[in-house]
Parts: C-alpha cells; structure tokens; sequence
C-alpha cells in the first residue's frame, strides 16, 4: 500500500521547487508560478493527513478554502501585474525596488 | 604734711589741664597759670624742707596710701612716701622748675605755641613729682614713662624742624628702651615678693624672698631703666640730641629733674641692690663719666659740651651709688641740679642774646656755635659773672658747692677700691679723676670761647646786649645756690659737708641685702676712709686747677698751637667730635636692621600668608574649569558616543533592505531554518 | 499492488518533474504550459487520496481558471524583444540554497512523523461529507471566503481597468 | 520682653522703621538710625547702674543677670536664652557705645544710605546678640547674622578694591564658622540635658562637666573638638596665620565700619574663647596654654614689626589692633587672675582705643582722600586741635600710662610674667617696637614741615569731635580708674578660673 510518508516527500519537494522557482525566477509572473507551486504541495499534505491520520476530513475542507484562496490571490495578483506592466512596460521584480532604503 | 605733699603735686596738673583746654584764650596765653601753679609748689616745698629740717631726724618718713587695683589676691595699693629724700627731692625740683618757668617768660615770649610750653611745663613738672612721690615702683614706673613723654613734647616743641622731632622720638625710644629693662626688673620683684610697695619689699628682700642671682638681675634690670633716663653708656645718645629743645627745657629736663630720676631710682632701691648689682652700677656710671667727658672736650656748640657734662656728672652719681657713697651721691645730684640749671639757663641767655642780634643783621647761622662768639665778657657783664660761678662748681674748685659733692664721690671712690681685695677697682677712682681734669677743662675752654679774646664777628658782637631782669634774676639765684655755705650750714668747713645739714638728713638705708646675707657688703674702717677722704680732697684740687690752667695755656694764652696739636691727633680728634661714632653705629645695626627686617615681613605677610590664601582660592577656581572641562568631554562624549554607535549601526542595517523582494523571501527562510535548527538540537 | 503502486510513482514522478520544469526553464512560456502538467498531477493523486470531490475542484478551478490567467498574464506582459535582453533570473546559486535548505529541513521533520506506519482508510465519496460539513461546521469560513472572493473580483477589476485612467 | 532683648533687638527696630522710610528722605532715616542706636545705649547705660557686681554668673544661671529663657525650637531643645555677666556685659555696653558713635561717624556716607543705614543696624543688633546669649545655636545664628552686613558694607561702600576685600573676608570668617558649626553639632550629640535627658544646646549644661557622654569623654575627641572651635575664634581675633583678610578688610572697608570691625569684632573671637572653649574644654585649655602664649607673642611682635613698614596709615593701624590683641591672647593663656582679668580688660580698652584711632583716620581721610602717611606732613600746624586729640588717641594705643592701654597691658605682663618668663620678656619687648611704629607715624604724619598741599586742611569739625571726646574721656577715666569695669569682670573671671584644672 502507498504510506504517508511518501506524499509527504512528494509534497516537500514540490513545496521547494515552488520556494526556488519564487526566488529564481525574476519574472514577476514566474514568482506566482511558484506561489501556486506552494499553495497546492501545501494543500497536496493537508489532503494527505485528512486521509491517513485525521478521523474526519477537515484536511480537505481546509484543502477547499485554499484552493478558493488561491484563486483569488492569482487575480489580484495578475491585475497588479498588469498595471506595472502598463507603467513600466517590463515587470522584471529585481527593478521594482523602490521600497528600498 | 601729706596734704601738703599730695597739692604740691597736684597743682601743676590743674595748671596743665586749665592750660591745655584754655590756654589760647587766657590773659597772655595762660603762662601765669603754670608760674602761680609751680610757685605755690615751690612754697609749699620750701615749707616741707623747714618741717624737715625742723624735726631733723633722719629716720623720718609719713606715708599713706589707698587701695587703687583690687582683683582679689592681685593688688596695688598707690600711696605717697615722704621721706628727708623725698622733700629734698620736691625742694630741688620745685626750685629749678620755679626758676625756669619764670626765666621762659624772656626767653620763650612771643613764640607762636607759647601756651602749649607752659602746659608741656607743668605737666612735666606733675609727672617728676609724682615720681618723687609715689611709695611704690608700679606707681613709680607710670610716672616714669609720663615722664618721658613730657620729655619728648618738649624736646619736640619746635616740631617743624625735622632734628626736633627726630631727636624728641629718639629721646622716647632710647627712654622706652630703658623702661623696657625697668618692666621686667618691675616683674621679677612682683612675682617673687608678690607686692610693688617699697618699704615692703625692703622688708622682702631683708627676709630673703629674693635673693641671689635673682636679686642681682633684678637690681640690674631696675638700673637699666635708670641708664634710659639718666642716658648712662649704652643709652646716653639721646641726650645731645635733646638740646634741640628750648634752653629752658634743656636746663630744666636735660640737666636737674628728669635725668637726675635715674639717680634718684638707684638712691630709692640701694638697699636692694646685691653686690654685683652694685659693681655693674659703678662700672657704668665711672665709664661714663670719663666717656662722656672726652666727647665734650671737642663740641663746638655749647649746650652739646653742656650736655656731654651733664652725662659726665650723671656718671659721677651712678658710680658714687654703685661704690655706696649714697650721702655724695645725693648730694652731688643736689648740687650739680642748681649749678647746671644755672650753665644751660646762663647758656640759653648767651644764646638769646646772639640769636636777636643775627636776627638784626639778617645772618642766619648756628646761634649756638662758640666759634662766633668771644669777648662777650664786657657785652654781659651778668651773665659771664654767674657763668664763672658754675663753671668754678661745676669744675669742684673749693669754696663752691661742686667741690663738697664731687670731692665727696671722689673720695668714697678711693675708699671703695682701698676696701676691695681686688686691685681691678681702682680703675673706678682713675676714672674718677680723670673725668675730673676733663671737666675742668672742658668748662673753662668754653668760658675762653665765649666770653675772653676778642670777638670773632664783630657785625653781631655789636648787636649784644645783657638779657633782660627775668632772665638774669633766676641766674643770680641758682649762682647763690651754687655756693657751698649753703649746704653745709651749721659747720662753715669748706672742705666737707659733713657738718651740714644735708648729711644730717640723708643716712645711707641699711642695705636689705647685707641683712639678709648676714654681712655688710663690705666694711669700710673709719681709719681707711678718712685716709681716702683726704687724700681725695688733695688730688681733685690738683686736678681741677691742673684742667684750668691747660684749658688757658690752650686757648687764652695760646702758648700750644691748637690747630697744630688737633692735626697730630687727628683720629683721636675726629673720634672724639663725631661722639665715638655711636650713633651711627646704632643707626646702621638697630635701626637699619629693625627696618629691613620689617620690610621683610611686611613682604612675608604680602606674600607667602595672602600668597597661601590667594594660591587656594586659585587652585580651587583651577579645579572648578578641569571639572567643566572633563563634564563636557568625557561625560558628554560618552552620551553622544553612545548615540552615534546606534546610528552607526542603524545605517548599516539600512543596507539590508535591498528593495529586491526575493532577498527577503531567502531571509526569511534562512530566518525560520536557523530557527528551526537552533530549536532541533 | 505492482500495477497501483506503478502507477503511483509515475504520477508522483510526472508532478516532481513537471514542477522542476517550471522552476528551472528560461522561458516563461515553458514553466507556464509545465504548470499544467504540475497541476493535473495534484489533481491525480488527490483521487489516491480518495479525495474525489477536490481532485475535480483541482482540475475545475486550478487547471481552468488560475493556470489559464498565468497564461494569459504570460502572454499579455512579455513583448518578444524584452525576454531575450535580460536573463530571466537571479543567480542560481542563491536560490538552490533556499530552496535546498528549505527541502532538506522538511524531509528532516518528515522523518520524525510518527504517522508513517498507518494504512490508508477505504475509499468512500466525500463529496456529500463535504457539503455537510461546510454547511454545519465551517459555515463562517465559508461565509468569509464567498465575501473575500467578492472583494477580490471587485479590487481585481479595479485595479486592471483602462480607461479613466488615461482620462 | 526683658530689657536685655530690648536694647539687643532696638537697632533691629530700627532697622524695619528705615526700611518704610523712602530713599531720597536721607536726614530722617540717619535720625531713625541716631535714635534707635542711642536708645539702645540708653537702655545699656541703665542696666549698667542696675547691674549687680556680687553675681559672678560663669556656668550658674541663677548667677547671670537681665536673664531670658524661652524655648524656641522645641523639637532640638534651642531655647532662646539670653543673660549678661561680668565677662560679657563690658563688651555688651561697648558695642552698643560704638555703633552710637559710628552712625555719627557715617553721618554723610555718600551713596544708598538707606541701604548702608539699614544693614548697619542689623550688624549692630547682632553683635549684641554674640555677646548677650547663652545658647549656643542662637550664639551662632547671630554669628552668621553678622556677617552677611559686614560683607555687603565692605563690598559696597568700600575703597577701591572692596570686592576682594569682602569677599576673602566672607570666605575666611566662613571657613572659620564652619569648623565651629561642626564643633557646635558634636557639642549638641554629646551632652545630656540633665532635665529633659535628651540632647541640648544650653551652654550652661554644656559648661557641666558631667553632661558630657561620648566623643567628649574622651582626650582625642576633646582635643580635636578644642582645635576646631580654636580655629573658628582664631580667625576672627585674628591669630597669627589667620589674620591675612585683617588689613585687606580694613583698608577697604568705611571708617564707621572699621570702627565696628576693630572694635567689636575682633573681640568676638577672644570672647568666644573664653565664653565657651574655656569652660566646656577647661583641660585641653590647660593643655594648649602654652601654644596660646606663643602664639600670642607672636601677634605681638609680628604685628608691630609689619605696622612699622606700612605705608598705609589704616593698615598700620590695623596691623596694630592685631599686635594688641596677642596681648589679649597672652593674657588668656596664662590663667592667672591678673593675666585673664588684663585680658579681658584689654579687650574692652582696644575696643574704645582703635575705635578713636580709626575714626582719626576717617577724619584726614575724609579731607585729603588718600591714606599714605608720607604723603602727609606737618599737619600739627594746620590741624592744632585735631593734632592733639591724635596724638591722645595714639598715645594711648602705645600703652602710656594714664590710659587704659597701659593698664591692661601692665596687668596681662604682671599676670604672665610668673608663668611664661621667658615668653613674657620676648613680648615685653612689644612695647618698645609698638613705642617706634607709633612715633614714626606720629613724625610723618603730624610733625615736620607742613606739606603745602595741606595748608588750608580745615581743622576737626564738631560732628568729629563729638565722636571722638566720649571716648578720650573713657580712656583717661578708665586709665586712671579702672575699678568700676573690673569689679565686674574680676568676680566673673575669678571664679572662671576655679573651673580650670
């Protein structure tokens, strides 16, 4: 039979190719890729305990809000990145450091 | 008696006080005021003598006295203490101070403080005799130093010449010196017999209470003050220079009352005086004598010669005190008041009469200078009479009453060292009759001066002119004075006094210290003295005509060149007319010494004690700016140290915050891993 | 349980391979159509999961609709001469560590989980399960997330509209 | 309200009246200040006929006259305790005497006279109150008190360099009252009231031997306590190395107030010595006696020899008021009746004597604005009668018989003399040198050649002259007669010296 541990392992290692892709890529759209990447190997080990360890599944109720987040969160985002785009006509993320001190 | 004792002496200082508050104001300045003041003292003196006289005894005494300090076991009690010593004491100074405020009223008229003299007179007059009057030495010693402070308004009574005021400071200073020595001879008779009375302390003594060396320092001591005031060896300086003083003054201070206190001291406490006491006393007066004698050889300005013998005379005195001729002593100071007054009030005459006649010929010179003057035998026939008189006295020629008394010492002299085991004393009779011949010399050099040869100015011996009457009558008085039938009534013997009443009334005390020693201080056999008594009488005769013919063989006669013989001996000569250089002496060691070492510690107190108070308060204000200045770099710096580190630091943060977002993303996952490391292990 | 077990690994296989592509492609348009792939792996192994209900919500809403606006926003902000200029990414080295270190700390954990030994539950529907629960037990969360959905429509569109900006 | 505390506090009535008084009506403030200071005079010559010679009043209350006690500050046992006997009473009368003749002497001072007129009040009132209590926290409050006046008097309307003088005056006496405030505090801690058995500051409890606990049973603590207190009155008497701030002050400071300063209070300090460090510490006064003497004969001779190299005829005299007081030091130490009982007279005769001398230096001063005595000469022409009068006043601070100078100085010699021969010798010689710097002053100034620049000097005014003929006449009285002031020190000081060991 397939044990817990190895979606744990499948979800830890699509959790850090997500976290490499966020901070390799400079394409702002690349960085919600790996966002995505995150969210999902994070919904990937909810699903994963509500199956083996949890008596109820409220691992993929939990697993449902994230996806609707995600959702949402992928909007918003594209909007933003469309209006920089607008103003600055390339949306590389290392230029975008007018924050800086 | 005591009554009449206490008026005679509280007269003079009623006319003082009237005087010196009213003096401007009174009819012809106030001068009768102190002349009726002295007058009715010189009767009630005179009064005093008869009653004396009249009881003629010679232990008599009257004395009272009143409490005056009393601090319970510490008392002074002032009282009188008239004795035969006493009265003839007020008789002589009561005569002579009689004659010179009357002999003032020529002399002194028309000066411009006319007023304040005849004050300064009679106080001066209280003052010397209260002295004579006072039972006990505390009492004494107030009278002496008032004494010297009379002495020193008069001698500066012309206080607008600088010499004036010069030598009536000197005259104080060199007296206080003398009280000084007084004070502590004072002390030591207080603190061991624990009172200042007299009669008491004979009696104290006479038990031994004090005794030995104790006794001797405080005779000494004692006879220091009577060197101040009698201008004795060390502290006779101040004598001479007191001839800047009026005549009158000179005649009255300078020659009967107030130096003859320092005698008179003596004579009050010969009974306290222990041998060596005594031979100190007579060593001194001896030197003096011939000391001072030689000085006056020299002077040119008679009232100094004047002076220098008197110091001589005074000599005489203290030596005839220390030898224990107390009677001749006495005596001699009697005699030698009226004949010396005389010569100072014959001189000042002398001199009134060339001072008006430079005034008429518009010369200004020393009036007092022998050198301008000469002849002036015919121009005052009166005043050269009463002259020779005193100077015969003064030179002990027989039939005048210096001969009785100078003979007298001289003759107790001779007995002294004849007595003494130890051949050493004779040099006090060699002194004797040396300063003898002086004498002689000296005097009648001056009288060849002034009064033979001819006039070595004739412009100004025109001028001269005989002194007016009040001048000449107390002349003539003091040359009657001066006779020796005087003194030597019931007996007309020339040639002692023995006979007289004088020797009847003055007895020698019974010395207190032979008593206590158990022997006299050393016995003097009848035979031995008549033997010294005679053969004295025969040298000082010699002696004296010996002077008298030198001092005619140099000057009348002309016989030896004294220009010449002056050459020869010039040191000697020099020597002798700059007076043994001892003023400059004591100017250049005491009184230059005294003003650098002042200066120094003016300077020292200026500058080391302020320096100290000053150098604190610098060092404190120094202290206050290191402490501002440490407040404001090390504190502060520390303050502003610490806040530059943090904004240091904080801009180095700074450089964190990229701007580049995935910086952040990679913080924070090495934040949470090193956490979750840290945790794990 | 070869077959099963086969075809789990290669399921796991095709999602681990297709996410690497997505991480490490220079073209955007690469990890964007990889993307898909990633998802519909996910989408499988939920149905291992028995979690029926959500390996289709994960095809509908991921696959369908977040996938096709990445695409889109690909598509939309890259001009042909801006990707060829610049390097697509930051320094390869940093970011192997964070994402090296951030494996490596979860495996660690992973091999503390106690849970490893236990057998997976039979497969039931859970769809019904779901409705109930969301319904009885999870109804605020639901309530909130339909608000937050409604507020992010509305901001979205707000941010990305055109036209009164020019105005 | 006793007649002790009315003549003490009058001036300072005085003073609050003037103070209502506007500035510009001068004459009526100089009047209130006249009057105020004479009624105080008035009322001291009064209690003088009253005073009661039998009493002797050292450490008894019963025995002291004109007494006051009242609690003051209940809670540290300081009661305001006031009472005169025959060791205070001479000084008592005397200050009340000279502040009377120096508000005549500063009749025409030229600047702020309401201020000068009213600070002088206040210094008056408390030097009488040093003299007259008996507590010795309110012995120190007048203390303080007084100095606050003397510093503004000196640095305001003194001589040119007046702020240096002030303020050194402030600061030494400062120091020196700080040592007493110390030694006061130890006092207080270490002596049991009898009655109450708590802490005290009544000196008579103090003067109880038997009071003392603690740091005064023991030799060290005695000993050092003595140095202090010593070192405070030291300052003000002054003492030999103490006495810098003297001349300074003087020089700068206005005649009316030199007269205060010499004449009262440099006495303080010797008062003091004898008020409280003799009874309380009588052993260690015994033990110090010989130190006392010399540094007595010190003063005496050190402060001749520099009044001799003064040019400055006020620092001479001042030199010389510190030259008398080592008489006054001598005669302490010796502890013998004639010794302390000249002492104390000596105190209240240089009081009278340099009060006449500086109001003499007021008078030239005054008309020929300089004080080098150079710079003088001749003034016996142009000034007769005030020539006179000098040389009286100067006569008598050379100790010429007649005048109390003499007596007191002959009693302090006769006292020390069996005790300290030596020493008594050495000073002895005072009296020659005092004879010289007198006398070459005396010569400069007055005899000689008239200095033109003086030839129309005007002689001395009445104003001046009725400063200066009380005090003539008390000198001569009193140096004829002295009996009516020691009888009334002798009891006092008699039995003081029964309580020494």
């Amino acid at each position: 039979m397939i044990q817990l541990n190895s979606f744990l392992i499948i979800s830890a290692i699509v959790f850090s190719l997500g976290l490499f892709t966020v901070i390799y890529k400079k394409n702002a759209v690349g960085i919600l890729m790996g966002v995505e990447l995150i969210l999902n190997s994070v919904n990937l080990n909810f699903i994963a305990f509500s199956k083996y360890v949890d008596v109820h599944i409220n691992g993929q109720l939990v697993a449902i809000f994230i996806i609707v987040l995600a959702a949402a969160e992928a909007a918003i985002a594209l909007a933003i990145i469309l209006n920089i785009y607008r103003d600055r006509a390339n949306i590389d993320v290392t230029q975008l450091d007018e924050m800086k001190h | 008696m005591i009554q009449t004792a206490l008026f005679i002496w509280l007269l003079p200082l009623a006319a003082f006080t009237i005087q010196i508050l009213f003096g401007k104001r009174l009819p012809r300045k106030g001068d009768w005021v102190s002349i009726t003041a002295i007058g009715i003292s010189f009767v009630l003196a005179i009064s005093l003598l008869i009653q004396a006289l009249t009881h003629y005894d010679p232990e008599f005494v009257v004395t009272a006295s009143i409490p005056w300090i009393d601090l319970g076991s510490f008392k002074i009690n002032m009282g009188i203490y008239l004795d035969n010593l006493a009265i003839i004491m007020l008789m002589v100074v009561t005569t002579v101070s009689f004659l010179v405020h009357v002999y003032s009223l020529g002399y002194m008229k028309g000066e411009t403080y006319y007023n304040r003299f005849y004050a300064y007179l009679s106080l001066f007059s209280f003052s010397m005799l209260g002295l004579i009057l006072w039972d006990n030495l505390f009492g004494i010693y107030i009278m002496w130093e008032l004494v010297g402070i009379c002495s020193y308004l008069l001698i500066g009574f012309y206080f607008e010449k600088d010499s004036a005021a010069n030598a009536g400071k000197k005259a104080f200073i060199t007296n206080r010196v003398g009280d000084f020595g007084f004070l502590i001879g004072l002390l030591i008779v207080f603190t061991s017999l624990g009172t200042f009375n007299l009669s008491e302390i004979n009696l104290g003594v006479s038990q031994g209470m004090l005794s030995g060396g104790l006794l001797t320092a405080a005779g000494i001591l004692l006879f220091a003050g009577a060197i101040g005031k009698s201008a004795q060896f060390p502290l006779h300086v101040w004598l001479p220079d007191a001839m800047e003083g009026p005549t009158p003054v000179s005649a009255l201070i300078h020659a009967a009352t107030m130096v003859a206190a320092g005698v008179y001291l003596m004579a009050r406490l010969s009974f306290m005086l222990s041998f060596d006491a005594m031979l100190v006393v007579a060593y001194v007066g001896g030197f003096t004598a011939l000391f001072s004698a030689t000085i006056a050889i020299t002077q040119n300005d008679i009232k100094r010669v004047l002076a220098y013998s008197t110091i001589s005379q005074l000599g005489y005195m203290i030596m005839a005190i220390g030898v224990g001729a107390y009677t001749a002593g006495f005596f001699h100071l009697v005699t030698h008041a009226m004949f010396k007054a005389g010569l100072f009030l014959a001189s000042g005459s002398v001199i009134h009469a060339v001072h008006h006649s430079m005034d008429k010929i518009g010369e200004h010179g020393d009036p007092n200078d022998m050198r301008n003057m000469g002849g002036f035998k015919s121009k005052m026939p009166i005043t050269y009479l009463v002259f020779l008189i005193f100077s015969l006295a003064l030179s002990g020629i027989p039939f005048f009453s210096g001969f009785l008394s100078k003979d007298a010492i001289l003759g107790g002299s001779l007995a002294f060292a004849l007595a003494q085991h130890n051949p050493i004393h004779f040099l006090l009779p060699v002194f004797g009759f040396l300063a003898a011949a002086i004498t002689a010399f000296y005097m009648f050099r001056l009288i060849i001066m002034t009064f033979y040869g001819e006039p070595k100015k004739p412009k100004l011996f025109e001028h001269i002119h005989e002194s007016p009457k009040t001048m000449t009558i107390p002349l003539l008085t003091l040359a009657f004075l001066s006779l020796f039938f005087v003194y030597t009534i019931p007996s007309i013997n020339p040639t002692t006094g023995e006979g007289g009443w004088f020797y009847h009334l003055i007895e020698k005390p019974v010395s207190a210290v032979s008593t206590q020693l158990g022997h006299a201080v050393y016995q003097m056999t009848e035979h031995a003295e008549h033997l010294a008594h005679v053969s004295g009488l025969m040298i000082s005769i010699v002696l004296a005509l010996a002077g008298i013919l030198l001092a005619f063989a140099f000057y009348f006669w002309k016989k030896i060149d004294v220009e010449a013989l002056t050459e020869k001996i010039k040191p000697l000569y020099l020597l002798s007319l700059n007076k043994y250089y001892i003023d400059e002496i004591y100017n250049a060691t005491v009184i230059r010494g005294l003003l650098i070492w002042n200066d120094f510690l003016s300077w020292f107190d200026g500058a080391v004690i302020d320096g100290l108070v000053n150098s604190t308060a610098w060092i404190v204000r120094n202290f206050s700016v290191l402490d501002g200045l440490f407040d404001t770099y090390v504190v502060d710096g520390l303050v502003n140290g610490v806040g530059s580190a943090v904004s240091a630091f904080g801009k180095s943060l700074r450089k964190v915050q990229t701007g580049q977002i995935q910086n952040y993303v990679l913080g924070a996952v090495l934040g949470t891993a090193i956490i979750i490391i840290l945790t794990m292990i | 349980m070869e077959a099963n077990q086969i075809l789990f690994i290669a399921i796991a296989l095709l999602t681990v391979l297709s996410a690497a592509v997505v991480a490490f492609s220079n073209k955007i348009i690469h990890s964007a159509f990889a993307l898909l792939a990633t998802f519909t792996g996910f989408a499988m192994l939920y149905v291992y999961l028995s979690a029926d209900y959500l390996a289709v919500t994960q095809i509908i809403i991921y696959v369908g609709g977040i996938l096709i606006l990445i695409i889109f926003g690909v598509l939309m902000t890259h001009k042909i001469y801006s990707t060829t200029k610049k390097t697509a990414h930051n320094s390869i080295l940093v970011s192997l560590l964070g994402g090296v270190l951030a494996a490596g700390l979860i495996l660690f954990i992973i091999s503390l989980n106690p849970w490893a030994a236990n057998i997976a539950k039979d497969f039931s529907p859970t769809t019904a399960v779901i409705g109930k629960e969301i319904l009885t037990n999870y109804l605020l969360p639901f309530e909130i997330i339909s608000v937050l959905l409604l507020g992010a429509l509305i901001g979205a569109i707000f941010i990305a509209r055109q036209e009164d900006k020019e105005k | 309200m006793g007649l002790l505390s009315l003549a003490t506090f009058f001036p300072l009535l005085g003073m609050v009246l003037i103070l209502f008084i506007p500035k510009k009506n001068i004459s009526a403030i100089k009047i209130v200040a006249l009057v105020t200071t004479f009624l105080s005079l008035v009322l001291t010559s009064y209690m003088w006929s009253q005073y009661d010679y039998s009493l002797h009043g050292i450490n008894m209350e019963s025995q002291f006259q004109f007494v006051e006690h009242f609690s003051w500050i209940a809670t540290y046992h300081i009661e305001y305790f006031i009472g005169v006997d025959g060791l205070s009473f001479p000084m008592v009368w005397l200050s009340s005497l000279l502040s009377f003749l120096a508000i005549i002497a500063s009749w025409n001072i030229p600047k702020a006279q309401k201020g000068y007129f009213s600070l002088f009040l206040l210094l008056a009132t408390s030097m009488m109150g040093v003299f007259v209590s008996l507590d010795f926290f309110l012995f120190y409050v007048f203390w303080e008190v007084m100095l606050l006046p003397m510093y503004f008097l000196i640095g305001i309307w003194g001589g040119p360099r007046r702020e240096y003088a002030a303020i050194k005056f402030f600061l030494y006496t400062l120091a020196g009252s700080v040592l007493m405030l110390l030694a006061m505090l130890a006092f207080y801690f270490n002596v049991t009231d009898p009655v109450t058995g708590g802490h005290t500051f009544n000196m008579l409890h103090m003067f109880d031997q038997n009071n003392h606990i603690g740091l005064l049973k023991t030799f060290d603590g005695r000993f050092w306590l003595y140095i202090a207190l010593f070192i405070g009155f030291a300052i003000k008497v002054p003492v030999f190395p103490f006495h810098t701030w003297l001349p300074d002050a003087h020089v700068e400071a206005p005649t009316a107030i030199s007269v205060i300063l010499a004449g009262i209070l440099l006495k303080m300090g010797t008062y003091g010595l004898i008020r409280i460090s003799y009874p309380i510490l009588p052993d260690i006064a015994r033990y110090t006696s010989y130190a006392l003497a010399v540094l007595g004969v010190i003063n005496i001779l050190y402060g001749a020899f520099v009044a001799m190299a003064q040019k400055d005829l006020k620092k001479l005299v001042a030199y010389s008021s510190v030259s008398h007081m080592g008489f006054v030091m001598l005669g302490m130490a010796v502890f013998t009746e004639a010794g302390i009982n000249g002492a104390v007279f000596q105190m209240f005769s240089h009081g009278i004597i340099t009060a006449m001398l500086f109001l003499l230096v007021g008078v030239i001063y005054d008309r020929a604005h300089h004080r080098e005595i150079d710079g003088f000469g001749g003034l016996a022409v142009s000034m007769p009668v005030y020539t006179g009068i000098a040389s009286l006043a100067f006569f008598a601070a050379l100790g010429l018989p007649g005048f109390t100078g003499f007596i007191a100085e002959a009693m302090v010699f006769i006292g020390a003399f069996p005790v300290y021969r030596v020493l008594t010798i050495i000073a002895a010689l005072g009296i020659i040198i005092t004879a010289g710097y007198i006398l070459w002053m005396v010569q400069r100034v007055f005899l000689g050649k008239l200095n033109p620049k003086y030839e129309n000097i005007g002689d001395i005014n009445t104003r001046e002259l009725s400063m200066l003929i009380p005090l003539g006449i008390l000198t001569i009285f009193f140096g004829i007669y002295p009996m009516p002031v020691l009888n009334m020190m002798k009891m006092s000081l008699n039995y003081l010296l029964t309580l020494i060991p």
